[in-house]
């Protein structure tokens, strides 16, 4: 079988696409040595103060701020020396055909320089020590060369999953998400790649928890309700966002988050719909900020005088279902509050809400309801009458 | 109902010391070593230095061959000497001393020779050996001696003297006692070795029961001036000394009392006080009621125009001495010291000295090393609750001054007054009074500043080189990355290498760095090797 | 849509034949309350020391131990309690057509029960607090009734994907598993449901880390080397090692694991091949005795001078891919050392040479070597030369 | 070279006190305060119960309203008196006493009220005022007396007397004195509940300086038998001492003189010592040579052959008062002391008591509480080090004997004894000598071991109450769980419900347990609901 057969004509074209880019690049920079000029790369900042909340698009985006990476430098040296050696590793990876993974590119780029310092002793230095590091150097190279590590085909763990009823093509194949049986289809790392084919659904559930999941797929939720069923297993990955935000925006698809009910929940559900500070340059792309949160609110829990809603639990479930708050899921909320996004009414009040009661709730405590409970009166009902928060 | 009489009866100092051991330091055998040597050498140091002598000290111990809990302590000392006829008092008699005047002295109970011969006679049963020759006598006087407790007087077992036909003046003492010297061992090594850096114009010589022999020799010839006697200042008396001075005085009037018994009073101040307070300027002192030395007490501690307590008869070591004595024992790369002008402490004055060392020999610790003095004698027990040590652990922030811990760092204070606020009746720490803690840090501030200076000439130096090591090093790295991108046939770049991007990279650094410091001329003088 | 469509008519069948038998176990115990006998289960013992490693199977099988949980021992009663609560959540599931999770049977059972205690105070008591305790009384549900927990329909998050030339059927669907594009097929829950159609393979290659997994195919390994690849995505769940197990034992396809060379990876390839020691009931079920250890061993990280063999590492990048071994993963090879069926030769060598050496490496170091070389040198030839631990 | 000579004096002791007052306990204000209440009231129960009087104590403590500094301590007692000669010295004259005999006092030093008369004079300068009529006597003697420091003697201002019409006998003294009530107060008020607990047998009412009034009322008319004066054994003596022994003796032979001045020793014993070691029997103890006595001083710490040190002079509490007094002041629901038979450490004879209390109105706290006493006083600073609270925290195994910390415990610890090992000049802390340690510890174990059994009886009493609960509670739920298997139509089990199953599976637990305990009759009785 030859090399081409074995990879999708799909991946040839994209990396072709990233060569190009990532050297001419780099190029740049070995001209301006060969000048004798002070070698150096504007790259646009990753900072908070650089990152702005774009309330019409409902994105995070990366401000217009640069900052000078030169060779020259003290400060700087070392990232620079990093960044040249991360590029040169990708490059190389793209011209060879093949895949890597960050934790790959991290060993590809461990060297270890033995040189002499000041006092004469010879002492070793390696270009990087921990993930974290080449880690951080992938990343401005994403910005400065404008290119996402999918892009160039890097690739990652993938955790999301999907059913229902539509047809994708990926790589060479074409599939059907509605005949995966009891198993589901697994998203590939690169949803870019994607090719969306026919689609026979009116909204998307994306589930937090892999559990929950299994069993609405297993009862048919998504043939009853017409639904695209997803799950992102706890903190989605950056193709579980991206298939979503596709979902959204190419399909017009409704997007419902379901998690539980406490901060960690409500961060899953901000960072699909809005993406993480540290990485707001990839919001742009990976964000669904028309994403809906659609529970367990504490509204569904404690109820709210305000609207006279009626609690979902009885006041003996509350008490059996309920866990207590730990420290750090307080101080979580006391975070959250400080986002731009979660300075809706709503969200003020939820806010409010956990932090008088200081209790959480897991999606499985109404499942413990009954599964007939979560999947034909909850859901359903959260959504006809359009108690979500957006 | 069982009933008995009391009887009642006194008894004499010297037995109820010998009753009560523990009070005067006595407490077991190893703690009565080491306090029966400091008591002896103290008294040899107060003997010389206090009289403009050149100390020349010698200390010896050794342990009884057949009675093994038995030692002889022998201390000999070039002082004044002790004039013969009060010999036998100044060893055998409790509450007989010199040093009950208002001086600055090492001891200040007059307990000391005595509870070690009380203390010898009590375990042992010798008799103490005294030999002494005073300043300008031509003879040489012998004593053995011991204490009738019940009498509180000497007891002279054998006296005798001959002339003299060397210059040697001075005294040497030897005791026997029940020591332990396994367990009192470091803190007398310790002890000696603290002496000896604030006397470094002494020789002093030790010689152990193991027969190890420490020798601190003289390094410098001068000497911190002796203390002299002074008269007691208003502020600083309280009611019953009050009561007790004007029992006693010569004076005929209150106002001449005034002035012949305190310090920093003239007549001028001493009429204008008593008029302000309305006292009788020609009233005998003899006559004052209760009611009335009670009235003078407190206008005495209130009145603030008298001259401020003199210090000039104080003894400081003097900022010279502490650094030659620093250097001498510790053996630092750097050694600083200041004596600070005199303070008042409840009317009596004080002088804080602080000295500092750094680096050479000292072994780095997490804390400053604490060398404390008090009236030149080594403080060596309750460091942890020593005003100096609140200073330097919790006042000073070290990494201000650029020390980072652990550091070769140690740090000396001497406190010397009339007046010692100690802690404790073990007189080991000094208290945290406000004018004193304010002094030691301005003292330590002062000298850790110059250590400061010190220390950021050494490390700007260091600066420029690690600066162009830190460009240089990733030379090879970065040239070996940029040219993975010209590998292809590119007209732009053709014949580009990695050794050409290295040999450009380097010149950059030149340009930028301007002069490189010697040893590094080219990439491979710093970078051994990438792999 | 009809209720009966929504669910699968596999589903149907499996859940009639576990009302039954749950039902038949616990009706006897209440016919022991009505005629006033000692209500009691003889529960077979989940204890190491009734755990016996079957030499001729390679398998932990549970012993002939039972215990006597008896409602009138005070030390069993509140056991005895959660026992009969258990079981009767798990029945009311089945029943009501339902797919719990071990979560929301926790949920489900968690009672308060008030009771005045001997100095008369009124006291709360949880029928359990922890979901640790209602897992505990499940597994004694689950050899006392003989069915595991997938056959009383009880779900549970899974994480392993499969590819590869084979056609399967679950639920109502026949799927290809070699037409997933870039993307995979996530096993379902209960694998035991499948039907194997047919299959076009030479081998399975488990690999531990799904990033891995991606690279290998995204690069065709499964085409050009004629393998059905599958990943556990970490520690295997109940559902992957189920399905490796089944794979080996119906289709008789050999089973290679490839994991970190640390004591972690091997104990992945332990709870494959042998199962655990604290659920060694499941072991005849779910364990695949025949499978091996492909890799990554210590002797192709520093060679065997024994063997003659050769490292697959040169110095240099030993150097820069090993990491230092931690305390927990010295402690771990340990147990391991202990443990019957790592008493071979082979294995002894290889926790003998970790332990000298303290070292590790993760299998991303070999991709970081070049992503052919892990898949067209190291793999085929480990295979090829039989250089694998059984 | 600066040359002065030196001037030689002798104090008297009082002047020596006065200039190192912080040695006897009064370095501050506060401590000072403290350590006055405690010299007066020692004094006043040394005054009674030492002589089978059961004491009537009243101290008060007044703040001067214009000098708030200061403070009136007045102390008065129903003691033997002092006869009126005595008086003046026994407050004036500093180391005069009737304390400088072997015996078990309270007091050691015998500086206690001297010191506090001193402390008084150098910060107020009133003189101390004694009232006191002597057992037997007529009359009431009145005196106002200060000391003359310098000549350590006392200085009467004021005397009278007058004929008594009441049968009162005792002693007042009142004193004034700088002090600090402020930060004293928790330590004072602590000191006298402590000695309220070892002196059931008093009435004792203190009167703060706040006007609050504490009152221990008597709770019962048993004393412990009074300590008596008793002879040195020859183990307890030391070198000094046996020579002082020699000189003062009216014994004529050697002989004699063991068996006059020891205890312990009669004539056989004396005579099979003196052939043993080859004395002389004849010989004149004044003549012995410092060999011999040496000789003599050694044989007598070597011979095992004399009678052990005696005990029946000393005064133990005794188990009964210490239970009387654990019960009154801390009011617990069990109680158990013990008195342990004497030990000899260095020749003087010990014994330890050991009291302990559990529950009722004691707070539960993480280690037991501790109360330690040496000769009645009780021990109030420096607990950490003491010897006790080793043994209490360290060798006992609280939970061997049932106790579960935080646990309402307490703990009483007494020494008494001629001769009490402490471990500093503070005398504050007992050391951990070995035979001390083991005595303290078996004490402990003692009384620990009643609590045991006390425990044991109380929780079994309550475990098969628990057991019936255990049951009974789970009832509902099993019975609902169960009919869920058989909430389907089935022959077999027809009819069967829910409260079915709870009458059956109640049923089984009576047949189980036996008789129930009362207050359940129905598992209704148990579950108040299931939700």
């Amino acid at each position: 079988m030859s090399e081409r057969k074995l990879t999708s004509s799909v991946d040839m074209k994209a990396r072709q696409r990233a060569v190009e880019m990532v050297r001419r690049r780099f190029l740049e920079i070995v001209e301006k040595v060969l000048r004798g000029e002070e070698p150096r790369m504007l790259i646009p900042k990753r900072t908070l103060s650089n990152t702005i909340y774009d309330k019409d698009r409902k994105l995070l985006l990366l401000g217009s701020e640069v900052f000078d990476r030169s060779f020259l430098d003290v400060r700087e040296a070392r990232k620079f020396m990093q960044t040249v050696l991360m590029a040169s590793i990708i490059y190389e990876a793209l011209v060879n055909n093949e895949y890597p993974t960050i934790r790959d590119l991290y060993y590809r780029g461990k060297h270890t320089i033995k040189y002499r310092d000041h006092r004469g002793r010879a002492v070793e230095e390696n270009t990087w020590d921990e993930q974290r590091e080449s880690d951080a150097v992938l990343r401005d190279i994403e910005v400065f060369v404008g290119l996402l590590r999918e892009e160039m085909l890097i690739l990652s763990k993938e955790k999301g999953k999907v059913v229902g009823d539509m047809r994708i093509r990926s790589g060479d194949d074409v599939i059907d998400l509605s005949k995966m049986g009891h198993g589901a289809y697994a998203i590939e790392p690169t949803p870019d790649l994607i090719e969306f084919i026919d689609v026979n659904a009116e909204f998307v559930l994306v589930v937090e928890k892999d559990a929950v999941f299994q069993q609405l797929h297993r009862a048919g939720f998504w043939k009853k309700y017409r639904a695209i069923l997803i799950t992102s297993a706890g903190q989605p990955d950056r193709a579980t966002r991206r298939f979503v935000r596709r979902l959204n925006e190419e399909l017009g698809l409704p997007i419902y988050v379901l998690t539980d009910a406490d901060p960690y929940g409500w961060y899953i559900y901000s960072v699909f719909k809005i993406g993480s500070i540290t990485l707001s340059y990839e919001s742009e792309r990976l964000a669904t900020p028309n994403a809906k949160f659609l529970g367990v609110s504490m509204t569904d829990i404690f109820g709210d005088p305000e609207t006279k809603k009626k609690p979902y639990l009885t006041e003996t479930e509350r008490k059996n279902f309920i866990i207590k708050a730990k420290k750090t899921d307080i101080k979580r909320a006391q975070e959250l509050m400080n986002y731009e996004w979660f300075k809706t009414p709503k969200w003020i009040k939820e806010i409010n809400i956990f932090l008088k009661k200081q209790s959480k709730l897991e999606i499985e405590a109404l499942a413990g309801k009954g599964l007939k409970f979560l999947m034909d009166v909850y859901i359903p009902s959260k959504i006809q009458t359009q108690d979500f928060i957006d | 109902m069982a009933m008995s009489v009391e009887k009642f009866k006194a008894i004499s100092p010297a037995e109820f010391f010998y009753r009560n051991k523990e009070i005067a330091g006595f407490s077991n055998p190893a703690r009565a070593l080491y306090q029966s040597v400091r008591e002896l050498v103290e008294n040899a140091l107060d003997a010389t230095d206090a009289h403009g002598i050149l100390p020349d000290i010698e200390i010896r111990i050794d342990r009884d061959k057949v009675k093994t809990y038995v030692y002889r302590i022998s201390v000999k000392d070039n002082g004044i000497g002790i004039p013969p006829q009060y010999v036998p008092e100044a060893f055998g008699k409790v509450l007989f001393s010199s040093k009950y005047v208002l001086r600055q002295t090492r001891g200040m109970f007059g307990l000391g020779a005595k509870m070690v011969v009380l203390y010898g006679q009590m375990t042992v049963g010798e008799p103490v050996e005294v030999i002494t020759s005073p300043i300008g006598s031509r003879r040489i006087y012998a004593f053995k001696i011991m204490i009738d407790i019940k009498e509180n007087k000497p007891v002279i077992l054998h006296r005798a003297s001959w002339p003299k036909n060397s210059d040697w003046h001075g005294t040497f003492v030897k005791v026997a006692i029940e020591g332990d010297w396994g367990r009192a061992k470091s803190r007398i090594i310790e002890y000696i070795r603290r002496t000896a850096i604030v006397t470094p114009y002494a020789n002093i010589t030790f010689r152990t029961p193991d027969g190890d022999v420490y020798i601190y020799r003289r390094v410098t010839k001068n000497m911190p001036p002796p203390p002299r006697e002074t008269k007691p200042h208003p502020h600083g008396v309280d009611l019953e000394m009050l009561r007790m001075m004007l029992r006693s005085t010569n004076a005929k009037t209150l106002l001449d009392f005034l002035v012949m018994e305190f310090q920093g009073v003239g007549k001028v101040t001493a009429e204008r006080f008593l008029s302000r307070y309305g006292f009788d300027p020609g009233k005998d002192p003899r006559t004052l009621s209760q009611a009335e030395i009670e009235a003078l007490y407190k206008a005495l501690r209130e009145y603030n125009e008298f001259r401020a307590p003199r210090s000039d008869h104080l003894s400081p070591i003097g900022a010279e001495l502490i650094k030659i004595g620093l250097q001498a024992i510790l053996q630092p790369e750097f050694v600083e010291a200041v004596t600070r002008k005199p303070v008042v402490y409840e009317g009596h004055p004080i002088i804080v000295e602080v000295g500092i060392a750094f680096g050479g020999a000292i072994q780095p610790s997490e804390t400053p090393i604490l060398f404390r003095y008090a009236n030149k004698i080594p403080l060596l027990y309750d460091e942890k609750t020593d005003v100096a040590w609140k200073v330097i652990t919790e006042n000073i922030d070290w990494s201000y001054y650029g020390v980072q811990f652990p550091a070769p760092l140690a740090i000396l204070v001497h406190i010397c007054g009339t007046k010692i606020p100690y802690k404790g009746v073990g007189k080991e720490s000094v208290a945290d009074v406000p004018v004193i803690e304010s002094e030691i840090e301005n003292g330590v501030r002062h000298v850790a500043r110059a250590l400061k200076t010190y220390l950021i000439k050494k490390r700007k130096e260091e600066e420029l080189q690690k600066k162009a090591i830190t460009l240089v090093k990733y030379i090879p790295e970065i040239a070996r990355s940029l040219a993975v991108f010209v590998s292809k046939p590119n007209p732009a770049t053709n014949g580009v290498t990695q050794e050409l991007l290295e040999s450009k990279l380097f010149e950059l650094v030149k340009m930028k760095i301007g002069e490189l410091p010697k040893g590094i001329s080219s990439v491979r003088d710093v970078v051994l090797s990438v792999e």
